[in-house]
This record gives C-alpha cells, structure tokens and sequence, in this order.
C-alpha cells in the first residue's frame, strides 16, 4: 500500500515534465519532418513553448500564488526567477520568429517557393544544373 | 469557490467542443469563429482563475486579451478578404 | 477641443479604473499618458462623433438593458434549436432597412442585430443592412422595427 | 665577422636571393648574374665554417624560441658542414648549367624558377646547420614546398601529375610519420636537440625503438626507401637542372642527411645498435638496394634508370646509418658526397643530351657518342663512380660501407653491396656503350636531317659536368681528407665539448 | 476597409482605451503583472489595429517607419543609458542605487527608466515589423521567376 | 575618469559596442555608420586588450551587474581564459570591419549599409556577452542576439546569391533548436542547483553529485553549444552559411563565432562540471572522440570536392572544430592547451583565408575554384595570402597551424593514443589536397579566356595580410599565445578539480 | 495540500491534453492559415497553463506576444507565400526517431528531478527566497518578477531588448527600411 | 443588513449566473459542433459571446461586491459586448464575401442591399 502511494507521489511530482516532453518532442517533430518552411517556424515556436512549460512548471510551488507581494502574512510565493527568464526567452522566441518569417518572405520571393524539397531541387540544378558553377553568383 | 471551479469545468468543455470544431474545419470561416469564440472563452476561463487563486491581477491578463483577440481576428479577416495587409489593391488570382 | 477634453477625461477615468493606486507619481504618469493618448488620437484624426460619442443619450444603459432581455430571448431560441433532436434551420439573408441617421446609430443598430443570437449583420450598406437569420422567427419584421426606434431614440444628431 | 654570423648568412644569402631575383626578373642576363654570384657568394660563406669546423669549432646560434623549449637554432657540427658544403659547392655549376639549360630549351618562367631554386638551397643549407630536428624539420617543409614549382615547372597535365605525387608523398610521410616522430622524441626526451650520442638513450623503452625508428625512417620521405621512393621518379618531369637538384644537391641528400642526424644524434649509435631497433632497416634498406636497382634495370626512360639508380643508392646511406657502427655512418657520410658528385654529373649529361639532341630515352642514344664526346665521356666517368670502381670517389663510400657490414657482422650485406655493384654495372655502363659503339638508327621520322644537326652540348652546360666528372676524380684522391674528417663526427655521448 | 462603417466605428471606439491600457500596463509593472514589453506589444496592437481598418499609408502617416526605427533605437538607449549613468555616478551598470539617496526610491526610479525603454522599443520594433511585412508586397509571381 | 573607466572595463566590453549598434542604425549612409562603428570596434578592441593585460597574471575580475551580490544578479567574470577569446573576437573585429569597407559596398545595397554595420556591432556584442559573462543564462540571451544578428547578415549575402536565404533560413532553424536545447539543459541545472552563476553552479553541481538530470543537462548543454559550433553531426547548417554569406561576414564569423561557442563548452565541462564528472569524460571520450576524428576525415574529404572556395574552406573549419574538440576529449591540460591554442589559431588562419576569398570575389568575380585559373600572376599579393593561409591549415612549421598540431598530437602522444595522434596528421594531409588544389589552379593553369583581373584594393589586402602575418608571427614565435592557452588551460584544470576532489 | 495538488494536477492535464491536441492538429493540418490560427490557440493555451501555475507576467506576455503580434506576423507572411503546405515523399523516419531518442533523454532527464510543486526543492532554497525576502526591503515594489527582471536581472533584460532590436535590424535589412523594393535581379539599388 | 444574508445572497445570485450563462456557454459550444454550416454556427458562437460570457461575468462581478475588481471586470463585459459582435459580424462578412452561402437558403435579398454598384470583386 505504501508502496503505491510512494509511487503515485513519484509520478505526481513529475507527470508535468512527462507531459512537456510530450509537447517538446511534437513541437521538435514538426521541426525536422516537416516541409514546409513556415511549418517548421511553427513547430519551433511549439518546442520552444514547451520548453517555458518545463522552467514555469518547476518554478511552481503547490500552495504558493503569483510572486506579486501581498499584505497577507505567511504566504507562500511560486519561484519568480523562472519567471523572468521566461519572459526574455519569450521575447527572444518572437524576435526569432520574426526573422525567420521575413527570411521566409525573402526565400518565397527568389525561389517561389516554400516548400524545402522543391527549393533543394532548384538549388541541386544551381548546382548541376545550368553548368554555372558553386561561386558563381546567382542573384 | 467551488462556484468557480464549477464553471472553470464548464468552460473546458467548452473550450474542448470548440476546438473540434477548429480542429475539423471545414471552411477557414469556421476556424475564424472557432478561434474567436475560443478567445472569449479563454477570457472567461483567465477571469475564473483568478477567482480561484484568489489572484484578481489576473483580470489584467483577460482584458489584454479580449482586446487583442479581437486585433487578431480582424486581422485574419481583413487578411483573407484582401489577401494582404499592404495597400488595398487586388491581388492576382492565385493557382 | 471638446472632444479632446472629453475624451481625456474619458481616459483618465478609465486609468483610474484600472490603477486603483492613487499614488502622486502614477496619478501623474496616468495624466501624462491620457495626454499622449490624445495627442495620438488627435493624429490619428479620431477625434470625431464616432470615438467620442458625447452625444449620445444617457438612455443608452436603459437600452442596453432592453436589448439584453431581447439577448436573453433569443438564446434561448437558438438554444431550443440547437438542443432540438433535428434540427430545422431556415436560413435567409434579408435586406433591413436602416432608419438611422448617423453612422454611429447605424453601428449600433447592426451591432445590436448581430447581438442578438439568430441574426447577424452580413454588410453594411448605406441605409440598409444584410441580416442573415437563423429562423423564420428571428427574422420577423417587427422586432428589427422596434430596435431601430429604441436605437432612435439613443442617437442625437 | 664571427661563426655564428656566417650561419646566418650562408642562409641568409639564398633565402634573400629570391628578392633579388624577383627585381631584376625583367632583365634576364641581369638575373641570371645574380643567381651564379649568390651561389658562389654562399659558397664562400660557408667555406670559411668549413675551415672552423675542421679545426674543431662547432658555432652555434639559436634565433627564436617558437613555444617554450622549442627553439629555432643552428649549431654545425662536422656531418652538416659536409652536406652543406656539398650543397653550396654545387650549388654553383648547377646554377650555371641551368642558366644554359633553360636558355637552350626555352623554358618559361626563369625567374620563377631561379628563385624556388635559390629557396630550394637555402633550405638545404637550414636543414644541414640546424641544431635540433625541430629545426630540420622547418628547413624539411621548406624545402618540400619551395620545389615543389620546380617539378610542376612545364605546367603539363604531366608534370602537374608527377609534381602531384611529389608532394604527396613527401607530405605524406613527413606530416604522418616524421612530425609524430619529432613530437614523440620532444615528449619523451623533453629537447630536440642533436647531441652526440642521441638524446633517447635511457629515455625511451628499447621496445619502443624500432617503431620510433620506422617512424623516422618512413617519415624521412625524401630518403626516397621503399616503399616510398615513388616520388623520385614522379619527379623527372623535370627540367633536369631540377633534376639535378634533386637528386645530387639537394633533396635526396637532404634525405639522407636527415635520416644519418638522426641516427646519430638523435639514436645515437650505440642506442641503435645495443637495442638492434635498426635490424629490421638494414634488410629494408638492403631489399631497397636491390629491388631498385632491377627496376633501374627495366627503365628505357634515361631520366627514370637514373632516378631508380638514385634509390638504390641512397639505401646505400640509410643502410650506413641502420648499421649502426661508426662506420657505417662514415660510410654513410662520405657516400653523400661522392654519389652527389656522381649523380649530379649523370644528370648534367642527360641534361644535356635532351638540350642538345632532344632525346629522353636509352634506346635512342645510339650513336650519340660521337656527336658528344665530350658528355659522353663525362658519363662514363660518373657512372663508374657510382659502380664503385677506381680511381673514382664512389670506390670509397662502397668501401667504407663494406667495412661497416663487416663492423656489423652482417656478411649477407656485403654480398648485397656487390651484388648491387653488378646491378649498377648492368644498367649504368650499357648508355655510354650504345651511344659510343652503336651505329645510330636510321628509322627516325626525321632523319638525318634531325641527327645531323646534334652537337655537342652547349660550354655553359658543358662546364659544370666536366667540373662534376672531374670532382669523381680529385675525391678518389683526397679521400684520405675526408675520412679524417669524418672520423671527428662524435658517435658517443663522452665525446660532448 | 474604409467603406466599412462597423469596423470603422468599434476601432475608433476602442483604440484609445487600448492606448492607455498599455501605457496602464507599463507603468503598473511594479505592482500588477505587465511591463515593458507587455505594453509594448498592447500599444503596438492597437496601431496595428488603426492600419487594418485605415490601410497601412495611414498608420505610416500617423507613425513614420523612420520615427519608429529611431525610437526603437532610442528606447535601447535609454535603457542602456541608464546603466551608463549609474556607472557614471560612482555604481556598477545598472546599479540603480545611485540614482536617487533614498534607495528603494532609486531602485524604483531605475526600473520605470528601464521598463519605460522596454516599452518604447519593443512597441516600435512591433510596429516597425507589421509596417516591414504588411508593405513588402510580392515581387515577382511563380510565373515571372 | 579612467579610473571610473578602468574600474568598469567589463561592462563597457560589451556595452560599448550594445549602444553603438542603435546610433550606428541611426546614423544613416553607410560610410558615415561604417566610421563609426571602425571607432566603436577599435575601442572595444582596446578594452580586450587591458582586460587581457589585467587578467594575464592570473587575477580573476568579478563584475557584479547592477551592484548585486553574486548568485542573485548577473555577474560577469573575467579570467585568462575568456579574456584570451575575448581578445580573439574583438581583434578579428577590428581586422574584419576595415576590410569589409570595399566588399560590402560592393555586395550590398546603399541604403542597407547601415542596418549591416548595425547587425554586424550587435553580432560583436553577442559573441563579446557570450564570452565575458558568468551566468548561465546571460549567456543564452547574448548567444540569441550574436545569433539573430549572424542570421540578418548571412541573409544579406542574398543580393549575391540568393542561396544565402535558405543558408540563414537553415541556420536559424538548428542554431534556434540548439539555443533552446542549451535553455533546456540549463533549465535542469538551475532546477537541481537553484542557481545559474556558474562559478556558484560548479560548486553546488559538485555538492550535489551525479544524477540523471546533471546527465542529461549535460548532454543538452552539449548538444545545443553543438550545434551552435558546428559540431560534426550537427554541422549541416555551416557550409552553406558560410559559403554564400557576404565575405566579410564570412571572414569574422570564421574567425569568432564558432570559437566563442567553443568557449561556453569549455566553460561548461570544465569550471561548471568539472574534469572529474565521469558520465562527462565518458560521454567526451565514447561520443565526442569519434565524432571529432570522423568530423576531420569526412569534412575534409567533402572540403576536397568542393567548387565553391568558400564552401571548400567552410568545410575545412568543420574539421578544424574536429580537432578543437578531440583538443577537450583528451582532457588533460596539454590537450585543453591545445584546443584553445587552436582556436586562436584557426582564428586568424580561417579569417585570412575568407578575406582572401572575398578579394577573390570582389577582383575575380567568382570564386569558384575552377575560374581561378592563373589567379596567381594577376593577384600575386592575395594568392600569396591564400598560399600562406593554406600552409597553416595544413600544419607546416612556421605557421600557427603547426603550433595547434604540435600541442594536439603532444597531448594525444601524452596519453599513448599514438592512433589518435597518426589520425591528426592523416586529415592535415587531407587539407595539402584541397589547399593544393587551388594553389595548382592559381599559379599552374592559364587564365580563362578574356578575365580582367586586378589586385585587391589595399583596405582589403592589408587586413588580410596582417592576418597572414599573425598566423606567421605567432607561428614563428608562439611563445605568447601558447603561454596564454597553457596558462588558460592550467587555470581552468585547476580550478575544476578543487572541487570534486573533496 | 493534498488536494491543492489534484485540483492543479487537474487543469494542468486538461490544458496540456488540450495543448497536445493543437500541437497535433497543427502537425496534420496543411492549411497554413489554419496553422497559423492554431499556433495562436497554442500560445493561449499555453497563457492559461502558465497562468495556472503562478506565472502571471509570462502568461501575459505570452498571450500579448500569441494572440497579437505572432498571428499578425504570421499572416503578414502569408500574404506572401503561398497557402498550403505540400504533401511530402520523403520518409519522416529520421526526424522520428531523432524526436524519440531527445524525448526519452529528456524523460530519463526527469527521472531524478526534484518533485514538482515542492517546497524543498533545490530552486526554492538557494537564490530565489532571497528575491522574494529581499524586494521589499532593497526596491520596495510588490512584484517581485519586475524587481528580479528590472533590477536583479536587469542586464538579461537589456539583452532582451536589444534581441528585439536585432529583430527589426535583421528584418528590416532583409525587408529594406521603406517597403520599397530592391529590382529585379542585382538588387543594386544606387 | 446582516453579512452573513448578503453573502447568502450574493452566492445564490452568482449561482443562478452561472447556472445559465455555462448553460447557455455549454449550448452554444454545442451548437458549435452540430449545426451544419458556417452561417449556422454563427449563431451558436454567438451565444456563446454574448449571454454566455456576459452573464459569466455579472456572475463574478456579485462575488467581488464594489471594488476595483468589479470595474475591470465591467470594462472586460464592456470590451466584449462591443468587440464580440462586431468580430462575428467580420466573420460572417468574410465569409460573405467569400462567397460561402448557406444552405438551402429560404429567401436572398443581398441584391437589394448591395446594389448594382458592388465592386466586382465582392459579388461572390
């Protein structure tokens, strides 16, 4: 009996990070298996999402509230450096997004495409293709 | 306090149903709709957790949001419409 | 200038609102920041009836009041039609006529109809809308009648 | 001026050339001036070292401390006087035989080729004054790179190929085996130093040795033992003067040079032979001796018998060192020098011959004699040398070498010198009798017409390979000299100043 | 969307309370959740807002993309300015205790400076980055490539 | 004054060139923003320079941010070792921006000027933050920005080949995946330490003992840092980065920004877990050992096949990254001495080497290595350069190549791994191949018909050979730069074994 | 406290199960715009499981940062590229099992991990109370993320600014500074 | 008045919002899944809006009686009612525009409302 419930508290103290593995490997899997080149931006917006799930999650305290200060006495506040790191990930997240969003633009206006089996072939025929060579500049 | 976590549960249900429909589609409309409800929802959820916690800075957090759910949808909207957000011209066809 | 002023006490009202501190330096801050909301409204050219709607009647809380019973009402349709074991739409796009003079009245009207579950304002044209309904019930004649003469009745020109 | 000065300056002389040369590249007869009073130039600053060495001096100068302990230096003692003083020597008839090769056979890119040549024999100079193997190994590379542009000379797909497998090989072997042999010693010995008696004794595990030894013997690429003498034939493409370079002057001897440092100061003698960690390259060297030579023996190509001749030969050196008796390294050291004055005048004369009547190959030389007595005797004269009989320097060093078997207890090897000794008989002395007592073949597409216009060589070629061949002759003479010499190189740790 | 006069109205409703929203934002980070770059991005919406219902020529009328870019500029300034003064008065970068005697006032002085540079930047980098998508119209169709 | 200045040399390292970037933006043509930042750079140049003087003795300067004590605010930490890589990223810095004067005004457009000088002092200061900071977190957030600032610039090779796009596009993707896999594998140091200083991180690490969280934190750390330095499976995104950015950005990353990821791993395995964390040595030796020698054969032999200079000698910097890492792998101090000799040395070789490309492509037009046929005689003073470059990569004497090469096979010899040692000297072998190949076509082959060649402009051959004349300098006379990296690597081995040794 | 633990346990499963949810959905989903949608669910989502767990100002700014700018970002792309993903050939076997093999590091990762929630843990022990004890006392403000983020931390945040900065320098040196465009095909624009 | 009685009366005023507005919230996500097209569904996202939320929020508002709280709360009511319908009204004009109709349509007079003026591109 005490057994299980050694167990259960074992697996209560960690569903959570099981939980952002979960999200954290699906996020990463769109990253690498998809095609698509915004696809892929979302999957690592999905990655690095879980990844602040993994900082919030062990930055809570069961019991505590929000580490904003309060009048009441003896209460229990959540860790709130998890907090701030996650802030400046987030905004590095968004920055990153954003450039890769413009980079996507840039990449659909000279290749016309943003599917990244179509622009490897394009690229293998700047290569082999037209007999320019690698160095050669192909605005 | 158990009032709150009543409608907390209901308002998962909620959110679950209309997330089928997001998920199912299955004209864009449709997920526009979803979406949007689903922010109003989301508003309500973030008010009622608050409760919960007994928190009720969380209600900063549900008003940003209804105000920028709906930049967001419009955004989506106009978009679709006009397949842009830059200057009103048309666009040619698409394939 | 009025509008200006009148929007600036608007927002400043509303900072208080949302502060609840009634600390020197915030309240200062607050005051700036409504001043600088102006400013950008101002080049925003918003400062006009339609951003800031001084002239509209105190009866609007009396009419919101109206109108949420007429919400009430028909939710509780659609909700009958949505719990229904089939369920019997018959759907229409109908043309209402707008009897409203400003632009204002006019969004509130449309907004008013969408309001109200089982129509829904599909476009907006000058003087008239396209209401979609859900029923044939929603779409009586009547009732967008009487909430173009309480809309009216809020509007001033 | 003091020693220590001179050491720069012998090195300071061709490596600053290439500045000259470059200047005055416009002015071909200004350039080529400047290229024959470098060398003799040189040749005069390390003749006064060659007295002070003589007289027992050992100048010594270190430059720069490259990482801590690790010092570029020089220090002379009396093996390297010999090899750069062998270099320096020749540096001079060789500069004035290539002016005239290159002039006669119209090659492009002179200056180029005046200064990777001066390089060529200011490394060859660092290599044979440096006073640790650290050092050597610097001057090594150099050397490898700067004539590397003398092999590609022609720009053919040819000699690009040949200068390809060139480099490759000696690269090779110097980066994969030298270069951890010279770090290996550095970490167990701490120095790089040459001492007398070599600085492993007593640091390294004598089961180790063979495979440190195998490291250097290997690695020393330009010692041409096989299984990597491939380059040396890859090589012959050419111009000959390059050749020549390579072969006699600088390259090969380099090799050799390196592999007898170290032997002697980096082994030691005694190490090596208490151990017998060089057993196993006696025999190498012995096989090397005797493959090559037969493989000399299949060569039509007048340029490609005389490079295999050269790898047998230089086993010759490696296996004077891998006796590991006092010797054999004289052997060894004196064997330097008569092959460089024999194979330098072989080469001059093939030289020659191509300038002059355009010919590459063996069996085309019948007849020649008469047109070109004069090269032809010159010939005879160096390649009896390289046999080994007298009256001609190269009866010496085979003699030595014998004795240094002998030293050794290694009879097989004696026989194997006499065998190779008949090898080189059977494929050297059968040129200049086909090309005095054979009648020319009339089948050529060009006839007469083409043969009758061969002359003899041209003097400014024709002076150095008389000078060369006559060198065959004044060493058998001064042998005595040079064995004295020789005997004053310290084999034993006791024998440090 | 001019012609739209439903939209037209409720944005012109709304954009002014959410204006002060963010600047509410921004200036309660010390006491409610918010800050910075919170504001920022409120502030940057209902711009964003502006130009969908208005089209983009009037935001960037309202709003000159040289003016946001040199105010994204400055709010990185100010902020790291900040630290650059403290250092000047004798503290450590970004050790605020040198601005004022009273230190939690100094501290506080430091973190609405601070903040107040967060916002400026992060609000017009936002803006600048919908005016640099939402202008960057196609240049050449699948066809022409 | 200077003492005010002196006293907070640490902060202004990084933020000197943090607030030049907004002003430089701002500042308009791109002359005018390529001065300023020339200035900014110099002078970030000299606060490398004190800083490295300050700590040569071996004192260690502890910068607190902000004034707060050391685990709760940001502390900044200079010793000899990062204040060497510090010299190293702001000395390339000051060589690369002159020289970019010229190509960049060639390769991109005006009005964009600007914003590159800007991206390119941000890119400075990210890789100057990654190096000088002590927290472990701080280090994430400079690594973003040196990042985001190397993804626009790569990207503004495209006005040359729009190929950059995808490059950068590729480069985004796995270096932001490795950021947030070194975000994670901090997240789980901080979660068993409760702490992210990492002098303050090593000693609670070293309390707290082997788990499989420090395990796995130290795999993610591993393989996020990885991937930002291109570590042999990871490395996909590197050639292509490199090839079709714009040379100058080329020459400097080359030069830095591998080598600043290269010195958080460093920092990582050896102050924060320490030499004696054997799931460490045991996963540096079984993994990161055959990765590393697999990294110098198979890059190599792709760098052999290579058309694309660039790409040729990108492909050449994913071997030498292989032999920085079988530098640690050995962990013993003449290895680390190695690896970080070598990343100074590589340093300068790789920048001088790009530099030359980017002359090439700016007189050439191409840098293709089969159209530089007889490049030799019409650029004799940039093939030199290559020339010169080549041999250093290859590892001959009197070039720095030869110093790393030197210390990696001592360290390996050290230890009896003679196949590790004979494997070193088999891939330099393989550079001789792919140098050779270009030095066979510049000076070997006739020039393609009808090219009109001249020699680079002086701004850009003189920065080239002053960074041939370092890899030659401190070929000859390494005495300095060996002293540093053995001082750095003894400071390091030190300070690591205090602490589990209780 | 039992009970706290099921209560959060509870919301905590929903909002991941729902989050799951999205991240597959946008896994299958081609429709771009739908992803793009759904990403903005996905942040939400993930606002209310931050919210949940005590992180206010991280659920703010995510919300601010997923409703708002990413969406619009994202559609602002959109507009010009195209608007389905394509069906691919190749075998997402590799990507796969890379994705399994980082999970199961990560789970073995987790295996030793202090429990989650509790108190004693290591990160609630060693920096963190000292934040919290000291604010009032060293800034005087209540919420302790802007002390830590402000003040303690401030250089971080300074970072975090000048990213965004490198942001729009990296975007607008892609996009050009005015939206007007480069031509054709030098893109040489003097 | 007696604390305790209000506080009775509070709870139950906030049970009976809460009561109907997630029944109405419950409907209307249902209606979400089952009505059959867009127009249709509309609708049920529009009670969702609405009733739903509105009441979910007096509800809340009851609780916190008149504080601080209780205004942001309104002003969250305020923001909803007016962007909640002028967001559906987006939609449905989208899809309108779209040219999605709805099923079986019992009677289209977007002609009269639109007028023979209409752009070209937005006749569907």
């Amino acid at each position: 009996m005490s057994d299980i419930g050694i167990e259960l508290d074992y697996i209560m103290g960690r569903y959570n990070y099981w939980l952002f593995c979960i999200l954290m490997m699906t996020g990463l899997y769109i990253t690498v298996s998809r095609g698509n080149l915004i696809k892929k931006i979302v999957g690592l917006n999905i990655f690095q999402t879980a990844v602040f799930m993994l900082y919030i999650s062990m930055g809570k305290v069961i019991g505590g509230t929000a580490p904003i200060l309060t009048e009441v006495p003896e209460t229990i506040y959540s860790n709130p450096l998890p907090h701030v790191l996650i802030l400046t990930a987030i905004v590095v997240g968004i920055a990153t997004t954003a450039v890769a969003l413009a980079l996507v633009v840039r990449i659909r206006e000279s290749y016309g495409t943003i599917e990244e089996d179509e622009i490897l072939e394009l690229e293998h025929d700047m290569d082999f293709g037209s007999g320019a060579a690698q160095g050669d500049p192909v605005a | 306090m158990y009032m709150f976590l009543a409608i907390t549960a209901a308002l998962f249900v909620s959110v679950a149903l209309v997330l089928v429909r997001l998920f199912a589609g299955p004209t864009l409309y449709d997920r526009v709709l979803a979406v949007n409800t689903f922010g109003t929802l989301t508003v309500l959820i973030l008010s009622a957790l608050g409760f919960v916690t007994e928190r009720p800075d969380f209600l900063d957090i549900a008003m940003l949001y209804a105000l920028v759910n709906f930049v967001g949808t419009i955004a989506i909207l106009k978009f679709f419409r006009y397949r842009s957000f830059g200057r009103l011209r048309p666009e040619p066809e698409e394939r | 200038m009025t509008k200006a002023l009148g929007l600036l006490v608007a927002l400043f009202a509303l900072w208080l609102a949302l502060s609840g501190y009634f600390k020197a330096f915030l309240l200062a801050v607050g005051f700036l920041s409504c001043l600088f909301t102006v400013f950008l409204a101002r080049r925003m050219k918003l400062l006009d009836d339609e951003a800031v709607p001084l002239q509209l009647r105190l009866t609007l809380p009396l009419y919101w009041s109206w109108l949420g019973g007429e919400i009430f009402k028909s939710a509780w349709a659609v909700s009958k039609i949505i719990l229904s074991r089939n369920i019997a739409l018959s759907q229409q796009l109908i043309a209402v006529e707008s009897p409203l003079k400003t632009d204002m009245g006019h969004v509130i009207f449309a907004n008013s109809i969408t309001l109200t579950p089982g129509t829904v304002t599909v476009e907006a044209a000058p003087g008239k809308f396209l209401v979609h309904a859900l029923t044939d019930e929603a779409a009586g004649a009547e009732a967008f009648g009487e909430m173009a003469r309480r809309v009216a009745a809020v509007e001033t020109r | 001026m003091n020693n220590a000065d001179l050491i720069l300056l012998a090195i300071a002389i061709p490596a600053l050339t290439p500045f000259l040369l470059a200047a005055t590249g416009k002015w071909p007869n200004l350039r080529d001036t400047v290229s024959v009073i470098a060398s003799i130039a040189t040749f005069a600053a390390v003749l006064p070292l060659l007295l002070a060495v003589i007289d027992g001096a050992r100048p010594a100068i270190s430059l720069v401390e490259v990482m801590p302990g690790l010092v570029i230096g020089f220090e002379i003692e009396p093996l390297g006087m010999l090899f750069a003083t062998v270099a320096s020597g020749l540096w001079i008839p060789t500069a004035l035989y290539s002016i005239g090769y290159m002039r006669g056979a119209h090659e492009k890119k002179q200056t180029r080729f005046a200064i990777c040549f001066a390089i060529a024999i200011a490394s060859a100079i660092g290599i044979a004054f440096s006073g640790n193997l650290f050092t050597l190994f610097i001057f090594y590379e150099v050397l490898t790179i700067s004539t590397y542009p003398l092999v590609a000379h022609k720009e053919t797909p040819e000699a690009k190929r040949g200068a390809r497998t060139y480099l490759a090989i000696l690269m090779t072997t110097s980066i994969l085996f030298l270069l951890v042999a010279l770090i290996w010693t550095w970490n167990i010995a701490g120095t790089t130093e040459f001492r007398a008696g070599g600085i492993l004794d007593g640091r390294l595990d004598p089961a180790f040795a063979p495979f440190l030894l195998a490291l250097f013997a290997f690695g020393i690429g330009k010692a041409a033992l096989m299984p990597f003498h491939r380059w040396l034939p890859a090589a012959m493409v050419a111009p000959t003067p390059v050749s020549a370079l390579l072969h006699a002057v600088a390259v090969v001897k380099a090799g050799v040079f390196t592999m007898l440092k170290v032997g002697t100061y980096i082994f030691g003698i005694g190490f090596l032979g208490k151990t017998g960690a060089s057993d196993w390259l006696v025999w190498l060297a012995a096989a090397s001796i005797l493959i090559a030579s037969i493989v000399a023996l299949t060569k039509d190509d007048l340029k490609a018998r005389l490079a295999y001749s050269t790898v047998s030969q230089l086993s010759y050196i490696t296996l004077g060192m891998a006796l590991a008796v006092q010797m054999g390294v004289i052997g060894g050291a004196m064997h330097i020098a008569t092959h460089a004055m024999g194979k330098i005048a072989l080469f001059m004369c093939a030289g020659a011959i191509y300038v002059a009547a355009h010919k590459t190959k063996i069996s085309q030389l019948d007849g020649l004699g008469r047109k070109m007595p004069v090269t032809f005797a010159c010939f005879t004269i160096a390649a009896l040398s390289i046999i080994g009989l007298p009256p001609f320097a190269g009866a010496w060093s085979k003699w030595y070498l014998m004795v240094a078997a002998a030293d050794a207890n290694q009879l097989i090897i004696i026989g194997v010198l006499m065998v190779s000794s008949l090898l080189n008989v059977a494929y050297l002395l059968p040129i200049p009798a086909r090309a005095f007592f054979l009648k020319p073949k009339d089948d050529e597409t060009h006839g007469d017409a083409a043969s009758s216009r061969i002359e003899e060589t041209p003097l400014l070629c024709l002076l150095p390979i008389c000078f060369a061949a006559l060198g065959c002759i004044v060493l058998f003479f001064t042998i005595g000299g040079l064995y004295e010499y020789l005997l004053s190189i310290p084999i034993r740790p006791e024998s440090l100043p | 969307m001019e012609h739209h006069s439903i939209l037209r109205v409720v944005s012109k409703l709304l954009i002014p309370p959410m204006l002060v929203y963010a600047l509410y934002v921004q200036f309660h980070g010390e006491y409610s959740p918010g800050g910075g770059f919170q504001a920022g991005v409120v502030f940057a919406a209902a711009f964003v807002l502006y130009s969908l219902v208005h089209g983009i020529d009037a935001l960037t009328r309202v709003a000159p993309p040289r003016v946001l870019h040199a105010l994204a500029g400055l709010g990185v300034l100010i902020f790291a300015g900040t630290g650059v003064v403290t250092m000047a008065l004798g503290d450590a970068y970004l050790g605020y205790y040198a601005l004022a005697e009273h230190p939690q006032h100094a501290q506080e002085w430091g973190i609405v400076v601070v903040e107040f540079g967060v916002g400026m930047t992060v609000a017009s980098v936002m803006l600048s980055l919908f005016i640099a998508f939402a202008s960057h119209t196609r240049k050449l169709d699948d066809k022409d490539w | 004054m200077m003492a005010l200045i002196e006293a907070n040399l640490p902060a202004l390292q990084v933020v000197l060139p943090l607030i030049a970037a907004p002003i430089c933006a701002i500042l308009g043509r791109g002359g005018r923003s390529w001065a300023f930042a020339c200035i900014v750079i110099l002078a970030t140049f000299a606060i490398s320079v004190a800083l490295f003087a300050q700590t040569y003795a071996g004192t260690i300067i502890s910068y607190r941010m902000g004034g707060w004590e050391i685990p709760l605010g940001i502390e900044y930490r200079v010793d000899r070792l990062n204040a060497f890589v510090l010299l190293i990223i702001s000395g390339s810095a000051t060589l690369v921006l002159p020289y970019a004067r010229r190509i960049v005004a060639a390769e991109i457009p005006a009005e964009r000027q600007p914003l590159f000088y800007t991206a390119f002092l941000l890119c400075i200061a990210g890789l100057l933050g990654i190096t000088i900071t002590g927290d472990a977190f701080n280090i994430f957030v400079f690594l973003e920005i040196s990042s985001l600032a190397t993804y626009a610039l790569v990207a503004s090779g495209s006005w040359v080949n729009k190929r950059a796009l995808t490059a950068a596009y590729n480069y985004l993707i796995m270096g932001t995946v490795g950021a947030t896999f070194f975000v994670i594998g901090v997240g789980m140091l901080y979660m068993i330490t409760g702490t992210l200083n990492l002098a303050d991180l090593a000693v609670r690490i070293a309390d707290h003992g082997d788990s499989s969280t420090l395990r796995m934190g130290f795999v993610f750390i591993l393989i996020g840092i990885g991937l930002k330095l291109a570590m042999f499976p990871l490395h996909l995104w590197l050639p292509n980065a490199y090839a079709y950015a714009p040379s100058a950005v080329t020459a400097f990353l080359a030069a830095t920004a591998t080598k600043a990821a290269v010195y958080v791993m460093l920092r990582f395995m050896f102050t924060v877990f320490g030499f004696d964390y054997e799931f460490q040595a045991d996963t540096l030796r079984m993994v990161v050992l055959p990765l590393a020698v697999i990294a110098m054969f198979a890059a190599s032999i792709v760098a052999i096949f290579q058309d694309n200079l660039k790409r040729m000698l990108a492909y050449s910097s994913i071997a030498q990254i292989g032999y920085i890492l079988l530098g640690l792998t050995f962990l013993t101090e003449t290895g680390l001495t190695a690896s970080i000799v070598h990343l100074f040395n590589h340093a300068v070789t790789k920048a001088a080497l790009f530099m030359v490309a980017g002359c090439f492509i700016l007189s050439a037009g191409t840098c293709s290595i089969s159209k530089l046929g007889g490049i030799g005689r019409d650029m004799p003073w940039t093939t030199a350069a290559f020339v010169a470059g080549g041999f250093s990569l290859i590892g001959l004497p009197l070039t720095v190549g030869f110093i790393s090469k030197w210390y990696l096979v001592l360290a390996a010899l050290e230890l009896g791994w003679w196949p590790v040692a004979l494997m070193i000297m088999a891939s330099s072998l393989l550079a001789v191949i792919y140098v050779w190949r270009v030095v066979e076509v510049a000076y070997l082959q006739p020039a393609p018909e009808g090219t009109v060649r001249k020699e680079a402009p002086l701004s850009m051959l003189i920065p080239t050979w002053i960074f041939v004349g370092l890899s030659i300098w401190f070929g000859v006379n390494a005495m300095l730069t060996s002293t540093a990296a053995g001082r750095a690597a003894s400071a390091l081995f030190d300070s690591s074994h205090i602490l589990w040794k209780e | 406290m039992t009970a706290n633990l099921v209560g959060i346990a509870i919301i905590d499963i929903v909002f991941f199960t729902l989050l799951v949810l999205t991240a597959i959905a946008i896994l299958r989903q081609r429709n771009l715009f739908a992803v793009a949608m759904l990403s903005g669910v996905f942040s939400l989502l993930s606002a209310g499981l931050f919210v949940t767990l005590d992180a206010m100002d991280v659920a703010f700014t995510e919300a601010a940062v997923g409703a708002g700018i990413s969406t619009v970002l994202m559609l602002g792309t959109l507009a010009l590229t195209s608007r389905d993903e394509a069906k691919r050939p190749r075998s997402a076997l590799l990507p796969l099992f890379v994705c399994l093999v980082a999970g199961a590091a990560l789970i073995y990762g987790t295996l030793d991990m202090p429990p989650f929630g509790a108190v004693d843990n290591p990160i609630q022990t060693h920096v963190a109370p000292e934040y919290i004890a000291r604010t009032p006392t060293d800034i005087g403000i209540p919420n302790v993320v802007a002390a830590v983020l402000a003040s303690y931390r401030g250089f971080d945040t300074l970072g975090e600014v000048v990213v965004v900065f490198a942001a729009l320098v990296a975007v607008l040196l892609m996009l050009g500074t005015s939206g007007r465009r480069t031509n054709g095909k030098n893109g040489k624009e003097e | 008045m007696d604390p305790v009685l209000v506080d009775l009366a509070r709870n139950i005023a906030t049970a009976i919002a809460f009561i109907v507005g997630g029944g109405f919230i419950l409907v209307g996500s249902l209606g979400l899944i089952r009505l059959p097209d867009v127009w249709s569904r509309i609708h049920a996202a529009g009670i969702i809006d609405t009733i739903g939320a509105e009441l979910i929020l007096i509800g809340m508002m009851f609780q916190t009686g008149l504080t601080q709280t209780t205004l942001k709360l309104a002003l969250i009511g305020l923001f909803l009612f007016i962007t909640g319908p002028t967001a559906t009204h987006a939609v449905a004009n989208a899809s309108f525009i779209a040219g999605i109709r709805p099923d079986r349509l019992k009677r289209n007079e977007s002609e009269a409302v639109l007028g023979e003026d209409t752009p070209e591109e937005m006749k569907a």
